[in-house]
């Protein structure tokens, strides 16, 4: 046993750290969040130049074929930044279903070029009457003589506009279970009869969208995997994306509580540092209290994903089903502790609540994931 | 003990209740009473201003006042009835609120009589706008350490300073001010209240976005500010107590009205919303969710009735204020919470949905429920202030 | 609108707080809570003198015929001495069952003596599959020629070893509706087939029994009410005493409230009291803030109850969801707050403690009640 | 980062659950190790000596102290494996635990050659049993502000004062106490450790009972004690250093282990018990609270695996161990007021009832779960060490 990250890992969060302060600063983030691409081209040649892009792709598709355990690093780093871009849906979702399902042909196709920065990807399953498991996926595909036809809705798919290849989850048959019949297509930018349109959300740094098919036709070759069988890569894909948001957050809000010990340390009312009244002190306790133990279930489960233990699944939900709620508790908590000036368009604890609260709910929220909870320890 | 209406509160609700239903025009009608904004923009402004002007038409505007200032000279009683019906109705807050609630009443009892003339007309017309000028940087929830500094010059003050978190002062003609005229007195001791025309140069107004975008409180900056000496309010260093009439005024009127209302839409979200099972109200953790925030919404209500009981007996405003500043802000953020938990991501979306037609409305509740913790006094003051003023205990 | 207590009740909240204080203090209370009768004759005949046996009674029945708005100013000043013994058991319950639903000549056999203190009575409703509403009634009753046959059990019947009449609740019929078909019977001392057992439960101020009926025979005179329509009676009699609960939880919290408040004016550490940390100082607001929300929930069930307004029931459901869960924290605070003192046998925080948790789920916990307010909200 | 076993550790781990299987007699198993009473009767006590002795003669007491002073020289990470397959097992705390894992590694450190010889033997074999003489009335968690005086007189100490909280004080022969030994020196430098044998005269020991009946603790009163000066530990007046040492091994070992034993078996009930919809695992409302739970169980015990690592990696027992006090503590509660919430009226009954069978365990939680936020420093005191010591923030 040793809970602890290795010096590569140490390594890896030194040279993250050191890059994302410089380049991602919060005057960067704000500037390109009004934009719909979020990032720059030059930031993004740099993240793929740093080798992130493709940080958890085999190497033989262009990536370094790094574990959870490492990503988990790269997040908690890119958390700390509220670092903006379609990073997460290009890598650990569409990419990622391309690289868990695709055959040689389509990886070799697609994952080299995201890994060098040149192509973006997304992922779209969820849908209107949003559920986070198979029975989620209704949108249906009807099998046509060349291949499918796809009509229906996508809800809260990120950064599909912004998509050179976006990957998208249909039911082709209603199987004896949810999970048999979710099938997945690959459909490159600009297919016809697909329209996306960007939703206001609360988190500008990362869009979602609205993915509308009407009649899209799909060839044979756009098959993702198999027929019928999607769901298993999907939901693989699903547990490891959600782990790795699990770091995020963390990483976003041990940077909330720095800044508010720092400010607590600082900030004087009544002839005293705020930080030495209780009334702060105890929230700034209880606020470690719950980043530690999110931490601990994230890495628990990120070491459980990454060596296929039978309680991967139990462990993600734990950890999703903790971040969630440390994430509302300590955005919240650090704006209470910095008062008014916490609330302003102006302090960058806006967008650690926002992303906070973003974060909160995809991939389902703790209610979700605690039911699932339930499910997984009553065998 | 008797929660029902007496004969005489019960016709004076059902005049209220019908000249409202006759005269509230359905276009400046709010989903969201507790975001009590002047108003967003200009033009709502001058629409509230005319609603204001046709309310005190027709004898309802400032009702509490005596009659010869231009109220009903209305018991509290009937202010009470008056606020549940006008809250009930969804009524936007007046543009004039602040004035008519806080600075009349405090006009009332310390100015002059010059001053009264003045001013109390206007207010209740709704010909002018008042903003609040007590706040610092700085400061905090300790706002008698303020330091924007009165100079006397003979036949007036010159001011210079910083205000902070001042509502409306982009709209304002006037603002009520806290300034430090004494800085050698104890710090009580050497406050003045003045009345200062905001045309006056030196002022500069310069708004505060909140992080959900709206643009509703103000930095004002006072640079040899010229305020004449009859625009003092009340007796000179002084000014302390007189804050305290405004501040008494200000706690006992704390939010919280129309959580019901946030609820109960919440409530019928919860059938019709999808969720694992369908609809969620059939989960039963939803329904222990809504329960206990309809229990403590009506808790909430019930124990501010009980302070107004106290008040009707003739005790004046008191710390109990706090009770309701501190359970009701943080019962608005509990129902921000909830409205996430109940509708997921959909609570993040300012655009209505097919599933969630209102969803910008909790999307704003979810940004916006954080300030009622902060504004007015944080909870973390407000439990100090019923630590020591309400249960006795010694100072920290 | 008013919502106060007039001069009457104010009178009357003054005359028991004196009585008490004089007469039920917690050496008292100790001393009784150890004997199978947990009052002494003296304690109990002077509360008969003092009217309040009787209280809620028609004057016509031996009371004096007062509210449950007066009859919580009474409760919340006997909350505040723990007082011990059947009070509850045989007046809200027992006796009030038989003012609700006995026919004349039942009343006036047993409500002048119970009103004089020379009886005591119970009520047997709740048993081992615990639920607190009608369907919880389960108890056999078979009709025989002469009267009825009762065969069962029941479960946390308060007081049932010192009562001279018990009323007991059984189904006689399937019904219709759960509510159909719930007989209540009176079933005086030494009834045979009757048997009746003290629990070692937390409270000893306030027995709990175990109510054993084997084959046990009551004539047709034993009916209380109307035969299979006994459930209404019984949930009038169960929400006025809940009510009445309700006020004696909030009286308790007031009183540790106190006491906590007092002890941490003068308990000093670290050179200052520790009242004046805002770790304590907080905590007490909060106790404050809960206490005065159950109060306000209280007071306005006991108003509407009397009254006879359509939301009482909602509204006794309110009270006592709030109460539950406000009585556990205030008395789990008070401890918490007193530090290790607070822990101990010695100090009389620990009967505050066992009446608050007894009382937090008697007549149903606050989930059992939150549930109620769900269902009563949703037509 | 591994939470697996090596195949030393598992190797390790097998022989001591394959011993423990062979050897823990089934009649002194304990249902809640969180109750870590010594015993409660002098029945039981004499049973877990025998328990004790029985371990010793296998050589598994202490095992990580050095083999020169007779134990096995386990690694940090054996000693973590052995705990957990001993609670696992439902072993009792062993009588001489606090003598094992508190007095002991504090000996081991600072005492002398002839203490070490003298007690050490006999702290693991159990023919000795400790008391730990820390706490005093009115001290609270200020530990340092001790008033128990040690008088010098030449060969001899003479003690005076009184401890309490002491836990199996009326079983122990010995004590390990902090004194003040120059009343003059600042509150952190006149303190002394002291091995003070529990028949010397003038010591009186009464029993504090607990509000669950529990008689545990206890008040023990130094009149006129002497001690001889060999029984020094470490300096004169800087005994408060020995004391960290003592106290940073009790940090890291609080609480906690058997939380999920305890869960299990709610979730077990949960299955079985009756509820308005049956069993009560059929409503959203339990599952969620046995969810969240179960999270929070294992979130502490990978929180307190990470500090082991820490350990491993050679950092010493710190500040941290606040968090899993804590937490840990908070959790029981939690899990308490959870029994109460599943099993209603139920969890007040101390005996067998035919639902529930093992109702009394429930009760005794119930009652028993309010001590650990208070015993070993309150949750407000672990905030405090968080707030301070693990982010810096200022004293208050």
């Amino acid at each position: 046993m040793d809970i602890g990250f290795s010096e590569e890992q140490e390594l890896l969060r030194e040279t993250a750290r050191k890059f994302l302060e410089a380049e991602c600063s919060s005057g960067f983030v704000r500037e390109r969040m009004a934009t719909a691409e979020a990032v720059t081209h030059t930031f993004w040649r740099q993240l793929a130049e740093q080798g992130w892009l493709g940080i958890v792709y085999p190497e033989a598709d262009g990536g370094s074929g790094l574990g959870l355990v490492d990503l988990v690093v790269l997040m908690e780093e890119m958390g700390r930044r509220v670092m903006p871009g379609p990073f997460f849906s290009t890598v650990l979702l569409g990419g990622a279903a391309i690289a868990e399902a695709g055959s040689s042909a389509q990886r070799r196709e697609w994952l080299p070029p995201i890994a060098a920065g040149a192509a973006k990807a997304a992922l779209a399953w969820t849908e209107p009457a949003l559920r986070w498991d198979a029975a989620g996926i209704t949108l249906a595909a009807r099998e046509t003589a060349g291949g499918f036809t796809l009509s229906g809705s996508k809800l809260f798919v990120g950064d599909a506009h912004l998509a050179d290849i976006m990957v998208i989850a249909a039911r082709t048959r209603d199987g004896t279970t949810m999970e048999d019949g979710v099938t997945l297509f690959l459909a490159p930018k600009d297919t016809p009869g697909i329209g996306v349109s960007v939703l206001p959300t609360i988190d500008e740094t990362r869009k979602l969208c609205e993915v509308r098919l009407d009649r899209a036709e799909f060839p044979a070759s756009a098959l993702l995997g198999e027929l019928h069988q999607g769901w298993t890569p999907l939901s693989r894909v699903v547990t490891r994306a959600t782990v790795a948001l699990c770091a995020e957050m963390c990483g976003a809000a041990q940077q909330v509580l720095d800044m508010t010990v720092e400010y607590a340390k600082l900030r004087v009312a009544f002839g005293r540092p705020i930080g030495s009244y209780q009334g702060v002190k105890h929230q700034a306790a209880d606020m470690l209290v719950a980043i530690e133990n999110a931490k601990s279930l994230t890495y628990y489960a990120a070491w459980a994903v990454d060596r296929g233990e039978d309680e991967a699944p139990l462990a993600a939900a734990m950890a999703k089903a903790a971040a969630s709620d440390m994430a509302r508790r300590v955005a919240g908590t650090g704006i209470q502790l910095h008062g008014g000036i916490g609330m302003t368009w102006e302090h960058d604890l806006q967008l650690y609540f926002k992303r906070a609260k973003a974060s909160e709910v995809a991939f389902g929220d703790a209610t979700w994931h605690r039911e699932r909870v339930a499910q997984l320890m009553s065998p | 003990m008797d929660f029902a209406d007496s004969p005489e509160h019960a016709a004076f609700r059902a005049e209220f209740r019908a000249w409202l239903d006759a005269n509230l025009p359905g276009d400046i009608k709010v989903d969201d009473a507790a975001d009590q904004r002047v108003a967003p923009d200009r033009e709502t402004l001058e629409r509230r201003i005319a609603w204001q002007k046709k309310m005190h038409a027709a004898g309802w505007v400032g009702i509490s006042w005596p009659r010869e200032y231009g109220g009903r000279g209305a018991s509290f009683m009937q202010q009470v009835i008056f606020d549940e019906e006008y809250f009930r109705a969804r009524a936007p807050v007046l543009p004039g609120a602040s004035a008519i609630n806080l600075l009349g009443p405090t006009l009332i009892q310390w100015g002059t009589e010059a001053q009264k003339q003045r001013h109390l007309p206007r207010i209740l017309a709704g010909d002018e706008r008042w903003c609040q000028g007590f706040s610092e940087p700085g400061a905090g929830g300790d706002l008698a350490s303020l330091r924007t500094r009165a100079v006397d010059r003979g036949d007036h003050f010159l001011v210079n300073g910083q205000k902070v978190w001042t509502s409306g002062a982009h709209f304002a003609d006037w603002c009520f001010l806290l300034v430090r005229s004494d800085p050698e007195a104890p710090k009580h001791h050497g406050i003045s209240y003045l009345l200062v025309d905001m045309k006056t140069p030196g002022i500069t107004v310069r708004p505060l976005v909140l992080l959900n975008g709206h643009r509703h409180f103000n930095e004002v900056f006072f640079e040899d500010v010229v305020v004449p000496k009859e625009n003092l309010v009340g007796p000179l260093n002084e000014g302390w107590k007189v804050a305290i009439t405004t501040l008494m005024f200000e706690r006992s009127g704390a939010g919280g009205r129309d959580h019901a209302a946030q609820l109960a839409r919440l409530a019928e979200l919860a059938k019709e919303f999808p969720s694992r099972q369908e609809p969620a109200w059939n989960d039963g953790h939803i329904r222990q969710q809504l329960a206990q925030l309809a229990i403590d919404v009506k808790a909430l209500q019930v124990t501010r009735l009980r302070g107004l009981t106290r008040r009707l007996r003739g005790e004046p405003p008191g710390p109990e204020g706090s009770i309701l500043k501190l359970f009701g802000s943080e019962l608005a953020l509990r129902i921000a919470d909830f409205s996430s938990t109940l509708l997921g991501p959909y609570a993040t979306v300012e655009a209505p949905t097919e599933a969630v037609p209102d969803a910008a409305r909790w999307h704003h509740r979810v940004l916006g429920a954080r300030q009622y913790t902060i504004a007015g006094g944080t909870s973390e003051i407000q439990r100090n202030i019923i630590g020591e003023r309400v249960l006795g205990l010694p100072k920290g």
